[in-house]
C-alpha cells in the first residue's frame, strides 16, 4: 500500500524547495506548481471527459461517434478545442458588458475551488481541511451566481429563463446533496476526506452502511447530477425549449469555459461520490479473502480512484442519454417531496445504525 | 417588430411580468420555420401567436400551371412524410373525375405503401418527441427503424422520401420483386422493436408526468378547430378517413380506428404508437394477397378533366388531408386546393397550451406533429 | 397511512419504469458491434445503390456512341421544372429527305426534381435515370449538362 | 341522410337557395347576404348539423370570387358543399363565418391572403403567409416578372 503513497514524493518536493528558496518564494512556487498540475489536469481531463461522452452516447445510441480526427476519432476533441479558441468572441450590443465577461470564469473558478479538497491517492491532495464536505459544498454552490450572471448579463431571454430555472433547481438540489453527505458525515465521525477515505479502508462506506448508505448514495447520484445541470436535469439548457439556456449568447472560448466547468462538475460530484460511498482511492477488499485483496492492492490507489469515479460518470451518463427531460415544476416537486422527506428520514436511519453500531 | 406593437395594441397591454418570446423561426422544437409569438408570465405560456409562411411555396398556384400527372411531383414536397397519400389523393381525385377505375392490384400496393409511409411518419414522430423532451437516444432509436422503410421505398420507388410513385391512373413502377420478402422481414423484424418503444418511453413516469393532463382538448373543441389525425382522434374525434370513407384497399382491410377519450398529450402519444401496430396489421393482411394484374390503366397522354370540381378525402399520418380540383376542361387544373391538416391542427395550439409551461408548449406542439412545408405550403 | 404507502408504492413504480427503460439503452451500449452508422466515403466501394433509385437522368449509349433519342420533345412537355431543353437540327438523309434528329439534349441537373415522368414518358426509352448520387460541383453552371454525347447518333432501326 | 335525402330537406329548409346534387356532395349555392344565417341553420338545426368545416376554398372566378365550404356532420356522418360568390371581384367582401365553426378563421385568413376576399367582421383578418403588399397571387391576374417563368 505504501508502495503508491505520494507523500514522501510532496514531502520531498516541499523540502527540497525549501532549502533552495526563502520559505516564502518556496511556497509561491509550490502554489504554482500545483496550479499548473490542476489546471493541466482539468484541461486533459475535460477533453478526456468530452470524448468518453461523446463515444458513450454514440454507443448508447447504436452510432460509432466520431471517427475522422486521428484513429477512432481520438484527436476530435483537441480539434474542437482549437475550434472554440479560434472563434471569434460574440457580445450581444446591449449585454453588460462586466458582467458577460466576468461570469463564465465564475462558474469555472468555482469548479477549480472544489476540486482542490478531492484526494486523488494518499497523500495527493492540495487541501486537507478538517471540514472538507462542508467546504466543498459551499465552493460548489457558488457556480451558479455564473450562470444566474450568464443568463441576465445576456440580455436573451432565453438565457433569462435557463438561469433562473438553473437557479431554482441548483439552490434546492444543493440540500440534497448536502443532506445526502450528512448522511455520511454522520456514519464517518468525520467531515476531512482524508479521514473519510482512511475509514473505508476495511469496507467502503456503501457496503458498511448498508441501506441508509445505499439511499443516500442514490439520492446523492441523482441530485449530483441535477447540480451538474445534466440531463434529465438539464434543465438551464434544455436545447429543445431554450434554445441553450443560458449560454446561448456565447461563443468562442467563453462558451468553451462554461462546457468545460459542466465536465468538471460531473467529474467533481462523480469524485465525491466515488469518495464518500465507494472508499475514494481504497481498493476493493473482501472480509477474508487475503490473495483478492493482497492484489487488488497491486492496483495503484490512483487508478483505483479514476476507475471508481469513471463508473460513476458512466452511471449519469447513462441517465442522460436514457431519460427524457423533465418540467421546471418537477424538477422542483422531486426534491421537495421525495428527496428531502427521504433524506430526512435517510438521517435518522443513519444516526440510529451508527448509535447501535449496527453496521460492520 | 411590427407584430410586437399589434400585440401590443391589439390585446390589452402586457403586464409588468409578462413578456413576448419568439420561438422560432429558427428554434430546435419548431422542426422547421415556423414561429410562435409566444407571450408568457414567467414560465407560464398566455397566449400564442403562430406565423407562418415562411417556406411558403405556393404549390397551389404552381398547380395551377401544370398538368395533372405532374401534380404529383409538387404533393411529394408537401408533406413530406406522408408523400404516398399525398400523391394518392391527387391519383384517386384524377382517377375519380376521369371515372377510372384501377386494378385491385394497384389498390393493394398503394394501401400498402400509405401504411408503410405512416408507420414511417410515426416513427420519425416518435424519435422527435422524445428528443423535445429531452430523451436523445430515441431520436437514433427511431431512425435506425424508419431506415427500413425507407430501404423498401427506394428499391421500390426509387426514391426515399419524394417518392413520386402513385401516378393517376395507377402506379409509377410495378413493385420490385424483392418488395414483398422485404416488407415481411420488416414486419418480423419491426415487432420486435416496438415493444422496445414502449419500455423506453411509454412506461418511463417522467414522461407519464411531462405528458397526463396537459394539453387538454376536448371532443367538441377538435371538431371546432379540425384538429384531425390521430390528434383528433386522441380527443374522441373519429375523423379516421380510412374508416369513414374507405378508399383503395382499405374496404377490405379489418383494422381499427384507435380512440382515445383523455385528450390529453399522453392520449396522442398512445394513439400514435397504437396505429404503429395497426398498421402493421393492414400490411400484414395485404401483403400475401396482392393479386396479379396490371400496375397502371393506360392513360390518355394529356389528361383533360371534365369541368366540374371534384374532391378527394384521404387520411395521412397527420389527418386529413383534402385535395379539391376545379376544372375547366383543360389539361391544366382551374384552381387546386389542399386542406392539409397541419394547417388546421397548428391553430388549435394556442386553445391547448394556455396556461401551461413552456417545456409543454414543446412537447404539445410535438404531439400535433406539424410538419411545416404542409402547413405553408 | 394509506396515502402514505400509496406514496411509497408510486417511488418504487416510478423507479422501475426508469430502470426498464435503463435496461434498453444498456443492451445496446453492451451490443457496441450492432451499430448502424454506415462510414460514408470509405465504404464507397461497397456501397450498391437501387437500381430504380433515381440519382439524374442519363441517355446510355452504345460502344459505337449510338443512342435512342429521336428527339421527338415528348420529356420536355412533360418535365414539370423545365429542366429538359432539346435542340433539334435538320439534316439531310441518304434518301434525299429532311429529317429531324437531335442535335443537344440538355439537361439542367439543377432544377430537376427526379419524379421520373420524363422516363416514363420517353416513347424509345432513350433516357433513364443513373444511380450516381454525388452531383456536388463547385459551379452551378457544371449542373447543366447536356445527355447525347458528341458526334453520337442515333441507332438504327428506332421508330420515329 | 344520404345525399338525396339531404338534397330534399335542403329544399324544404332553404327554398331559395340553389341546389344541385353533384357527383360527391350535394351543391347548395347561397347569396352573400344569406351566407351567415345559413350557415348558423345548417350548424345548428338538429337535422343537418354540420359541425366540421374540413376545406374552405376561394376560388377565382373570371367574373367574382366564389367561396366554398366543405362541411361534414360528425354526428350524421353526412356531408355537402355551400357555395356562395362575391359580388365585385377586385374588391370582394362577403361575411365571415369563423364565429360558426371556429376553424373557418384561419381557413379565411388564408383566403384572404391568396385571393384578397375580405370577411367582413372577422376579427383577425392579418395575412398568413405572405407579407403586407404582397398582392394576391391566386388570381388570375396576378402577375410577378420576377418569380413566375412563363414557358
Amino acid at each position: 500500500m505504501d508502495l503508491y503513497n505520494f507523500t514522501t514524493l510532496t514531502h520531498d518536493i516541499h523540502v527540497g524547495l525549501a532549502k533552495s528558496f526563502s520559505p516564502f518564494l518556496a511556497t509561491t512556487i509550490e502554489w504554482v506548481i500545483v496550479g499548473v498540475a490542476y489546471l493541466t489536469f482539468v484541461a486533459l481531463f475535460g477533453l478526456i471527459l468530452v470524448y468518453v461522452e461523446r463515444k458513450v452516447c454514440a454507443a448508447f445510441q447504436q452510432r460509432l461517434g466520431p471517427m475522422r480526427v486521428g484513429k477512432w476519432g481520438l484527436l476530435q476533441t483537441i480539434a474542437d478545442f482549437i475550434k472554440l479558441l479560434m472563434k471569434e468572441l460574440i457580445m450581444p450590443r446591449k449585454a453588460d458588458k462586466f458582467l458577460y465577461n466576468i461570469a463564465p470564469f465564475i462558474v469555472i473558478i468555482a469548479s477549480f475551488l472544489a476540486i482542490s479538497v478531492l484526494p486523488f491517492a494518499p497523500g495527493l491532495q492540495s487541501l486537507d481541511f478538517d471540514i472538507g464536505v462542508f467546504y466543498l459544498t459551499a465552493v460548489s454552490s457558488v457556480g451558479v451566481i455564473g450562470i444566474l450572471l450568464a443568463g441576465w448579463s445576456s440580455n436573451n431571454k432565453y438565457s433569462l429563463i435557463g438561469a433562473m430555472r438553473s437557479g431554482a433547481q441548483i439552490l434546492s438540489y444543493e440540500l440534497s446533496v448536502s443532506l445526502s453527505l450528512l448522511t455520511m458525515v454522520v456514519f464517518a465521525g468525520t467531515m476531512q476526506f482524508s479521514a473519510i477515505v482512511e475509514g473505508q479502508r476495511d469496507a467502503w462506506f456503501i457496503f458498511s452502511g448498508h441501506l441508509p448508505a445505499v439511499i443516500a448514495f442514490i439520492i446523492f447520484l441523482i441530485a449530483g447530477t441535477a447540480e451538474t445541470n445534466r440531463g434529465p436535469f438539464d434543465l438551464a439548457e434544455a436545447e429543445s425549449e431554450l434554445v441553450a439556456g443560458f449560454h446561448t449568447e456565447y461563443s468562442g472560448i467563453k462558451f468553451a469555459l462554461f462546457f468545460l466547468s459542466e465536465y468538471i462538475n460531473l467529474f467533481i460530484v462523480s469524485a465525491v461520490a466515488a469518495t464518500v460511498f465507494l472508499g475514494g482511492w481504497m481498493p476493493l477488499h473482501f472480509g477474508n479473502f487475503e490473495s483478492f485483496n493482497h492484489v487488488m492492492d497491486f492496483i495503484p490507489p490512483v487508478v483505483w480512484f479514476f476507475m471508481k469515479v469513471m463508473g460513476v460518470i458512466f452511471v449519469i451518463m447513462w441517465f442522460k442519454w436514457t431519460f427524457p427531460r423533465l418540467r421546471v415544476d418537477q424538477i422542483l416537486t422531486l426534491e421537495w417531496k421525495y428527496l428531502l422527506p427521504i433524506n430526512l428520514v435517510n438521517i435518522l436511519l443513519m444516526a440510529l445504525v451508527v448509535l447501535t453500531k449496527f453496521h460492520f | 417588430m411590427s407584430e410586437i406593437r399589434e400585440v401590443i395594441i391589439n390585446n390589452d397591454r402586457l403586464a409588468t411580468d409578462e413578456y413576448l418570446v419568439n420561438m422560432g423561426p429558427q428554434h430546435p422544437s419548431t422542426h422547421g420555420v415556423l414561429r410562435l409569438l409566444v407571450r408568457l408570465e414567467g414560465e407560464k405560456v398566455l397566449n400564442i401567436q403562430p406565423h407562418s409562411g415562411y417556406i411558403h411555396s405556393g404549390i397551389e398556384k404552381m398547380c395551377e400551371a401544370i398538368t395533372y400527372p405532374q401534380i404529383i411531383h409538387l404533393t411529394d414536397r408537401m408533406d413530406y412524410l406522408s408523400a404516398h397519400m399525398n400523391n394518392e389523393a391527387v391519383a384517386l381525385c384524377v382517377e375519380n373525375a376521369l371515372q377510372v377505375e384501377v386494378p385491385d392490384r394497384v389498390k393493394y400496393i398503394r394501401t400498402i405503401m400509405d401504411e408503410l409511409a405512416r408507420l414511417a411518419s410515426h416513427q420519425l414522430w416518435w424519435c422527435v418527441f422524445g428528443m423535445d423532451l429531452g430523451a436523445l437516444t430515441t431520436f437514433f432509436y427511431g431512425l435506425r427503424d424508419r431506415e427500413h422503410i425507407l430501404d423498401i421505398f427506394e428499391e421500390t420507388c426509387g426514391a426515399r422520401m419524394t417518392v413520386s410513385y402513385n401516378t393517376p391512373g395507377g402506379l409509377m413502377f410495378d413493385i420490385h420483386p424483392n418488395f414483398q420478402k422485404r416488407v415481411k422481414d420488416f414486419i418480423k423484424y419491426f415487432r420486435t422493436k416496438l415493444p422496445e418503444y414502449d419500455k423506453l418511453l411509454s412506461g418511463n413516469v417522467i414522461l407519464k408526468e411531462r405528458t397526463e393532463g396537459i394539453g387538454h382538448l376536448s371532443l367538441s373543441d377538435a371538431i371546432a378547430y379540425g384538429v384531425t389525425g390521430p390528434s383528433g382522434r386522441a380527443s374522441g374525434f373519429s375523423c379516421d378517413i380510412r374508416k369513414h370513407l374507405p378508399y383503395s384497399a382499405y374496404p377490405f382491410v379489418k383494422f381499427n380506428e384507435i380512440l382515445d377519450l383523455r385528450c390529453d398529450t399522453y392520449a396522442r402519444y398512445e394513439v400514435r404508437i397504437k396505429e404503429m401496430y395497426e398498421s402493421l396489421n393492414i400490411i400484414e393482411q395485404l401483403i400475401d394477397n396482392i393479386p396479379e394484374g396490371d400496375y397502371a390503366v393506360k392513360m390518355k397522354g394529356v389528361l383533360k378533366l371534365p369541368e366540374g370540381e371534384f374532391y378527394q378525402r384521404v387520411e395521412t399520418a397527420r389527418g386529413e388531408l383534402g385535395v379539391f380540383i376545379v376544372s375547366d376542361g383543360k389539361k391544366n387544373p382551374y384552381r387546386v386546393k389542399f386542406r392539409s391538416p397541419g394547417f388546421s391542427n397548428l391553430f388549435a395550439l394556442n386553445k391547448m397550451t394556455k396556461g401551461h409551461k413552456i417545456a409543454d408548449l414543446v412537447a404539445i406542439m410535438s404531439t400535433l406533429d406539424l410538419i411545416i412545408p404542409d402547413i405553408d405550403r | 397511512m394509506k396515502s402514505f404507502i400509496e406514496y411509497i408504492v408510486s417511488i418504487f413504480k416510478g423507479v422501475w419504469t426508469l430502470l426498464v427503460g435503463m435496461k434498453v439503452t444498456a443492451k445496446y451500449f453492451f451490443t457496441p458491434w450492432n451499430h448502424v452508422t454506415q462510414q460514408y466515403p470509405e465504404n464507397r466501394d461497397t456501397l450498391v445503390m437501387f437500381d430504380r433509385f433515381r440519382g439524374e437522368v442519363i441517355m446510355p449509349h452504345t460502344d459505337n456512341n449510338e443512342h435512342l433519342c429521336t428527339g421527338c420533345g415528348i420529356c420536355e412537355i412533360n418535365c414539370p421544372n423545365g429542366s429538359i431543353e432539346i435542340i433539334s437540327k435538320s439534316i439531310l438523309t441518304p434518301e434525299g429527305k429532311k429529317k429531324r434528329i437531335i442535335d443537344q439534349h440538355i439537361y439542367h441537373l439543377g432544377m430537376c426534381t427526379l419524379c421520373n415522368l420524363c422516363v416514363k414518358a420517353c416513347p424509345t426509352g432513350a433516357i433513364v435515370m443513373g444511380q450516381k448520387f454525388e452531383h456536388a460541383v463547385w459551379d452551378r453552371a457544371l449542373l447543366t449538362k447536356v445527355l447525347n454525347q458528341p458526334g453520337s447518333k442515333i441507332a438504327a432501326g428506332v421508330k420515329e | 341522410m344520404t345525399n338525396e335525402e339531404l338534397q330534399s330537406y335542403l329544399t324544404g329548409r332553404f327554398p331559395e337557395a340553389e341546389l344541385k346534387l353533384g357527383a360527391q356532395y350535394v351543391e347548395m349555392t347561397v347569396t352573400a347576404e344569406n351566407l351567415h344565417e345559413t350557415a348558423l341553420q345548417l350548424k345548428g338545426s338538429e337535422e343537418t348539423a354540420f359541425d366540421y368545416v374540413f376545406c374552405l376554398t376561394g376560388v377565382d372566378y373570371a367574373e367574382n370570387m366564389g367561396i366554398i365550404y366543405h362541411l361534414e356532420s360528425i354526428k350524421h356522418r353526412h356531408s355537402m358543399v355551400l357555395k356562395v360568390r362575391t359580388a365585385d371581384r377586385v374588391n370582394p367582401s362577403i361575411d365571415t363565418v369563423s364565429d360558426v365553426w371556429i376553424t373557418a378563421k384561419y381557413h379565411e385568413r388564408e383566403a384572404y391572403d391568396l385571393l384578397g376576399i375580405h370577411f367582413n367582421n372577422h376579427t383577425d383578418l392579418r395575412r398568413l403567409f405572405l407579407e403586407d403588399g404582397w398582392g394576391f397571387p391566386l388570381r388570375k391576374d396576378y402577375v410577378d416578372e420576377i418569380r413566375i417563368v412563363e414557358r
